[in-house]
């Protein structure tokens, strides 16, 4: 009997303590961002997708060197590069990114010896098409700089 | 007389009590499930506590009777339904029916 | 409390749980022969989000299979990195600095206590208690911020490397982990006065689903499923791996066997490992945080490999057999979700279906990690 | 009689759009409410606060087509819902909101929202069984034995208010009450009762108002972790509407009868404004309370719940009720 | 402690004195690697280092041998860590792996194999023993292609139900 | 012009507005009884039953009875219908047979009796000439109340012996049937 009574008393207790919580936070500040009106900025090291980096003279840092398409573990970077008459190194014309498939691993980036491509810092990419998503990076440089 | 003032006579009530009491009839005739039947013999006590109710309106001398009455009905209805539901599921997990006439064999 | 009436087998009918079941928590099917609110058989479909990672171990090179690890586990993703780069670096005998070590550590503690969180928010929301949810998600969100400041990412986290590390922490990171600490320890009690003292919670998950320690032996259950069970095992203690021996921390071990000790265990572990992060932080020597020399193309000698660590769900085994050349022969990932699942057949027999959702939330599942 | 008639159905419309205001912003308050105990700010891009969210609500459900699920009994799927609206509206028409505002006062006021409220259960087991989705099938088994146990406790406590009132009808029980605050029927030692257990009666009511209404934490019937949305799974557009209505219509009424009952109804402790402003503050800090306590505890399961009615409530309120009773024979 | 009792255990299925191999490590890698490229191992019971391969006692057994070995370890309260396959398909034989451990500070981590000819890949199924092989019996045998014998449900797990391929097979094309 | 139409009140009056609704309320009890005793499934039976319940309840309430009528909805839709729905959800898992399966003249032979009876019964009320007392009673709780504790108090104490035996032999009947 006493436990009977006992149990009904202390389950009340404990139901008054959890509203009791609940109450409490009812009066605290809210805590999250409401999207698309406020957003956040990216962390310094946020790995988005890669973009290429261009040197002083606007011309991308990239030697087409091959060691970030050999890194990929998806095999989402294809590049192309040539040589042009009386030039020492080779010169990009081509550098795609297949993002649908990108796992954002970073491996190109860490592969890179030449300080040629970096993570951008988009986050809210979002299609209703595949292709939209194959991007063309040097295009997207070029875009940059206008 | 008029449609209009219909509910203040004694004939309308007992003629739906009347009918009451024959869809009932109609129902545990045509009906061959237990289920079936307890539904129709509630239609049965509906049209009697009718009847009661509408006596205790128009002729009874003692106002409350036929209310009273009407009370117990619906008391030995919800029993009647208690009991027979009852009934009707432990004939079921017998003969995994409540078809009357599969049931003929009512022996342990 | 779940004792089942007499069962007869024509009464039955069956359910479908899932594929899209708000309890599975993915896309995990469970098909139940029911009789009424018991259950009377279960069986566990899985494998809806199958991606044969352990294929995919044999066609990539060593480095290029590090971002499979943490797709593995969304949630507990370090765990499985650190077993992973422990065993490439065991079998081809890579050095790992101390500071790499410590800061993994502190990385798959922090992730441990990220991971608790959030199964701990699901698992009453499972139990129809929403505003949990919400708190254990502001103190998650602090962890992945804090990590995705080193990081760079926020699930996926990628970052262990053969032999180190991929970024170095900052003392930024330091001073955030040093301040979430007390926080957390607040926070905690908070959910210990509306959870865990809550007599409808309580009345929900005691005597709920006992697993005897001979059925956890039989199926290999591990993590909290076990130490519910009172088994006194944990990997970080029974194979010290990595530098948790240094380490001054204890096994929570419950032995009601119920679906509150599994809570229980839990709840604590988050509290332990806290302590390991504080302690990790204070012992955090300096230096590099990748080793002076490390071989360009990791290519192990040929042999049979095999490392356990424990991640936030349990005992988590990769067996790598190499053949010396730059891609694994064979890579065996040994989910403990996998084992932990393989009970809820058995041990839901004669349960009532909402114990038996209750008892998964316990199971703390991630259902990636089980389809692998 | 006839005169009266007319005012019922005037007071039918009235209810149905009291009813219909209620449904909407109990759903915005609620909205509101669960956001701010978990520090997120809530529906607050329509309108000033997020007001016009609920209209918009309305006419998003109203413009959607409603499903019928192949195999499902047509006409109880559609009578289900209405089934759920109609008693709740029926309800609204004897609760006197103040002593004059009040569509039609019955003697046997208090019998006939229980009558009424009992017609609910019934199309809980019709939308469960007409919809032929084994979930709403389980959903609505679990509703109505729940909605039968919670009954005779809360019966039982009703008529220990009743027997101190001496009277069924709710003008009566408000009038008896409305001397002082003391007066109120949850005051236990100055009111009229002097029955030390009223605050207890007062939390069993509460309790079973919780679980007649289904709401957490005895939401058994729409438990969307086990029965993924319980009786109305297959439901859509409007039908699901009808019954969210219901479901914050119920809620109302139970508050309403909470606060007639025990709160001493459009009585007023200090007299500041008019008697049906403190009946409809009252009600809103109970409903508020129904919100606070949904978004604080977990649900129970199906066995605690039907024990805690069967041996903890239903024992109580027996014992209450025959205290009570001595009390009046000996005072 | 348990390593010893496990190990004598072990050692009594193979009753031939000789060609049991005792000694820690005797095997350098070199060696290793000439065994696995020349012949199959032979059956019986070697103790590994820990600190290299991760686990204490390597025991290779017949199919026939195989359920009284894990018997063994069942008696020694040893759990079940996971089933698994590798395609050894240069000698042209299927190896199935066990792995077994124990809830128990006196650590022992014991790999059971068993090597069986690619074309009729057959062992008993130890869910009479271990339960909780069911599920990884049933992987093993839709990734390789391994039937386990008296398995009680030996259907596709991960694998669609009507996956009639096995992928983990070295010549498995996608 | 008939006599009895003068008396009548025109439609649009407030009187004609409750005769309207007590013919409303016939409606509903005549439906829902057809419903109940000839629908092909059980389920629309307890449907058309309750409809018929609560159109029986408008009728006391127009008979100056609303206690009773609050009472027959309590009682037959809130208990008595809701258990036999149960039973046929515990029972019946399949939808009902056809009703006149029984054989070809059982449903012709049906009508045909309750044709008689309610005919019978009908021309019986008509021609009796009702006496009439007009004492319309109060419809209060507290009339019913006395005379159920004073006159009527041994009928009150075996319904309620009634009552009690009947849950007990429910539960025994129930449970026998599921061990046995």
């Amino acid at each position: 009997m006493v436990a009977y009574f006992s149990e009904i008393y202390n389950g009340l207790i404990s139901l008054f303590i959890g509203m009791g919580i609940t109450f409490k936070e009812f009066f605290k500040p809210t805590v999250t961002v409401s999207y698309p009106y406020e957003t956040l900025t990216m962390c310094e090291r946020y790995r988005g997708h890669i973009e290429l980096i261009e040197n002083e003279d606007g011309n991308p840092n990239c030697i087409v060197c091959g060691l970030c398409q050999r890194a990929c573990p998806s095999g989402c970077i294809s590049l192309a590069g040539e040589k042009p008459e009386g030039e020492k190194k080779k010169v990009l014309t081509k550098y795609i990114l297949d993002f649908t498939r990108c796992s954002l691993c970073g491996s190109c980036v860490e592969s890179c010896n030449f300080n040629a491509i970096e993570y951008s810092k988009e986050y809210n990419l979002a299609s209703t098409r595949k292709e939209d998503f194959i991007f063309d990076l040097l295009a997207r440089l070029e875009d940059r700089n206008k | 007389m008029s449609m209009l003032t219909l509910y203040n006579n004694i004939n309308t009530f007992l003629i739906l009590g009347a009918l009451l009491l024959g869809m009932g009839v109609y129902g545990i005739v045509t009906r061959r499930t237990l289920i079936g039947m307890l539904i129709a013999a509630e239609l049965i006590l509906a049209g009697a506590s009718v009847n009661f109710m509408a006596f205790n309106r128009f002729t009874a001398p003692d106002p409350v009777t036929g209310q009273i009455f009407a009370l117990f009905i619906m008391a030995i209805a919800a029993a009647e339904a208690a009991i027979g539901l009852s009934i009707v599921i432990a004939v079921y997990q017998q003969y995994k029916s409540i078809d009357a006439e599969d049931t003929v064999q009512l022996k342990g | 409390m779940s004792s089942p009436i007499q069962l007869q087998p024509d009464e039955t009918f069956i359910l479908n749980v899932g594929p899209q079941h708000p309890a599975t928590h993915g896309v995990l099917r469970v098909k139940m022969e029911m009789n009424g609110e018991y259950i009377v058989d279960a069986e566990t479909v899985i494998g809806y989000i199958h991606r044969m990672h352990e294929k995919m171990g044999e066609v990539k090179t060593y480095p290029q299979y590090l971002m499979n690890l943490s797709r593995m586990d969304y949630l507990g993703a370090m765990g499985y990195s650190h077993g992973h780069v422990l065993v490439v670096e065991k079998a081809a005998g890579i050095e790992v600095p101390e500071r790499a070590e410590y800061i993994r550590a502190i990385m798959v503690e922090l992730n441990r206590v990220a991971s608790h969180l959030f199964w701990f928010g699901a698992f009453v929301m499972d139990l129809g208690g929403f505003s949990p949810l919400m708190y254990a998600l502001q103190d998650r969100e602090y962890i992945l911020d804090m990590m995705e400041a080193v990081t760079g990412s926020r699930l996926t986290y990628c970052y262990f490397r053969f032999g180190g590390l991929y970024n170095d922490i900052d003392d930024d990171f330091i001073s955030a982990a040093r301040r979430f600490i007390p926080r957390m320890r607040k926070s905690l009690k908070k959910y210990h006065k509306l959870v865990t003292g809550n007599i409808i919670f309580h009345k929900r998950l005691e005597g709920i689903a006992p697993l005897t320690k001979e059925m956890c032996r039989k199926y290999g259950a591990s993590s909290a499923v076990a130490r519910g069970s009172g088994i006194n095992f944990d990997v970080r203690k029974n194979e010290p791996y990595s530098v948790y021996p240094e380490f001054d921390f204890d096994v929570p071990v419950y032995h009601e066997c119920d679906s509150l000790a599994r809570y229980n265990v839990r709840m604590e572990e988050m509290e332990q490992s806290l302590r390991i992060i504080e302690q990790g932080l204070d012992k955090l020597p300096d230096g590099p945080i990748m080793p002076k020399k490390k071989p360009k193309l990791i290519k192990p000698p040929a042999g049979d490999y095999y490392q356990a660590v424990e991640t936030a769900r349990g005992s988590f085994g990769i067996r790598l057999v190499s053949d010396g050349t730059k891609t694994p022969y064979r890579l065996k990932l040994r989910s403990p979700t996998y084992s932990n699942m393989h009970l809820f057949d058995e041990a839901c027999r004669g349960m009532m279906i909402m114990d038996a959702l209750a008892f998964m939330g316990s199971l703390d599942l991630v259902i990636p990690e089980i389809d692998r | 009689m006839s005169l009266t008639l007319l005012n019922v159905i005037v007071a039918v419309v009235i209810a149905i759009a009291f009813a219909a205001a209620n449904a909407a912003y109990l759903v915005w308050a609620e909205r509101r409410g669960a956001a701010r105990i978990q520090r997120r700010p809530g529906p607050n891009i329509n309108g000033p606060f997020g007001l016009l969210q609920p209209p918009l609500d309305g006419i998003k459900l109203m413009a959607k087509q409603l499903l019928i699920p192949g195999g499902a009994d047509k006409v109880l799927f559609i009578a289900a819902p209405v089934l759920a609206m109609f008693p709740a509206i029926m309800s609204f028409v004897t609760i006197p909101f103040s002593d004059s505002i009040v569509a039609k006062n019955m003697n046997v006021g208090i019998l006939m929202i229980f009558a009424f409220a009992s017609m609910g259960g019934m199309s809980l087991l019709f939308a469960g069984w007409s919809s032929r989705n084994k979930y709403a099938m389980m959903s609505s088994v679990r509703a109505v034995s729940q909605a039968v146990a919670y009954e005779i406790p809360m019966l039982i406590t009703t008529i220990t208010v009743v027997m101190i009132a001496g009277s069924m009808d709710l003008m009566e029980i408000v009038h008896q009450q409305s001397a002082s605050i003391l007066h109120w029927n949850i005051f236990p030692l100055l009111g009229n009762s002097h029955n030390i257990l009223m605050p207890f009666s007062f939390l069993i009511f509460f309790t079973c108002t919780l679980a007649e209404t289904n709401r957490a934490p005895f939401d058994l019937g729409e438990a969307e972790s086990e029965l993924v949305a319980g009786f109305h799974t297959e439901y859509g557009s409007m039908g699901f509407g009808l019954f969210f209505m219901g479901e914050y219509a119920n809620i109302v009424i139970g508050s309403c009868m909470t606060v007639i009952l025990f709160l001493g109804g459009w009585s007023c402790p200090f007299g500041l404004f008019p008697g049906v402003w403190w009946f409809l503050l009252k009600l809103y800090l109970l409903i508020a309370t129904f919100i606070w306590i949904r978004w604080t505890f977990p649900r129970t399961t199906i066995y605690g719940l039907l024990n805690l009615s069967w041996k903890i409530l239903i024992p109580l309120s027996l014992f209450n009720l025959l205290f009570t009773a001595g009390l009046i024979k000996v005072f | 402690m348990i390593l010893e009792k496990t190990k004598s255990g072990l050692l009594k299925m193979f009753p031939e004195p000789e060609p049991v191999e005792t000694a820690v490590e005797e095997t350098s890698e070199e060696d290793e690697k000439k065994n696995a490229s020349k012949e199959p191992r032979k059956n019986g019971v070697v103790e590994r280092d820990y600190s290299v391969h991760g686990y204490h006692l390597d025991a290779q057994v017949s199919p026939e041998q195989l359920l009284e070995a894990v018997a063994i370890l069942d008696d020694l309260e040893f759990f079940i860590e996971s089933i698994t396959g590798v395609d050894w398909i240069k000698e042209d034989q299927l190896e199935v792996v066990y792995d077994f451990s124990r809830y128990d500070f006196d650590t022992c981590r014991v790999v059971i194999r068993t090597r069986i000819n690619r074309a009729a890949p057959v062992v008993p199924t130890i869910t009479g023993l271990y339960a909780g092989a069911n599920w990884h019996e049933r992987e093993t045998h839709e990734f390789f292609g391994i039937k386990f014998e008296g398995h009680p449900h030996l259907i596709p797990l991960l694998l669609p139900e009507d996956a009639d391929f096995h992928p983990l097979l070295k010549d498995f094309k996608a | 012009m008939n006599p009895s139409m003068i008396t009548s009140p025109a439609i649009f009056s407030v009187d004609g507005m409750v005769g309207i609704v007590f013919l409303i309320m016939v409606a509903i009890t005549v439906t829902g009884g057809l419903i109940a005793c000839n629908s092909e499934r059980l389920v629309r039976a307890v449907a058309g039953l309750i409809v018929c319940f609560v159109g029986v309840a408008g009728l006391y309430y127009f008979l100056n009875s609303p206690f009773v009528a609050m009472m027959q909805i309590l009682i037959y839709v809130g208990a008595v219908a809701v258990t036999i729905s149960f039973a046929i959800m515990l029972a019946a898992p399949e939808e009902q047979k056809k009703v006149g399966s029984g054989g070809p003249l059982v449903g012709p032979f049906g009508f045909a009796t309750s044709a008689l009876l309610t005919g019978s019964l009908s021309v019986l009320v008509i021609k009796t000439d009702w006496k009439s007392f007009e004492k319309i009673n109060s419809g209060t709780i507290k009339e019913i109340g006395l005379n159920l504790l004073t006159s009527y108090s041994m009928v009150f104490e075996l319904v309620s012996i009634v009552l009690l035996i009947a849950i007990l032999g429910a539960l025994v009947i129930a449970r026998a049937g599921r061990e046995g």
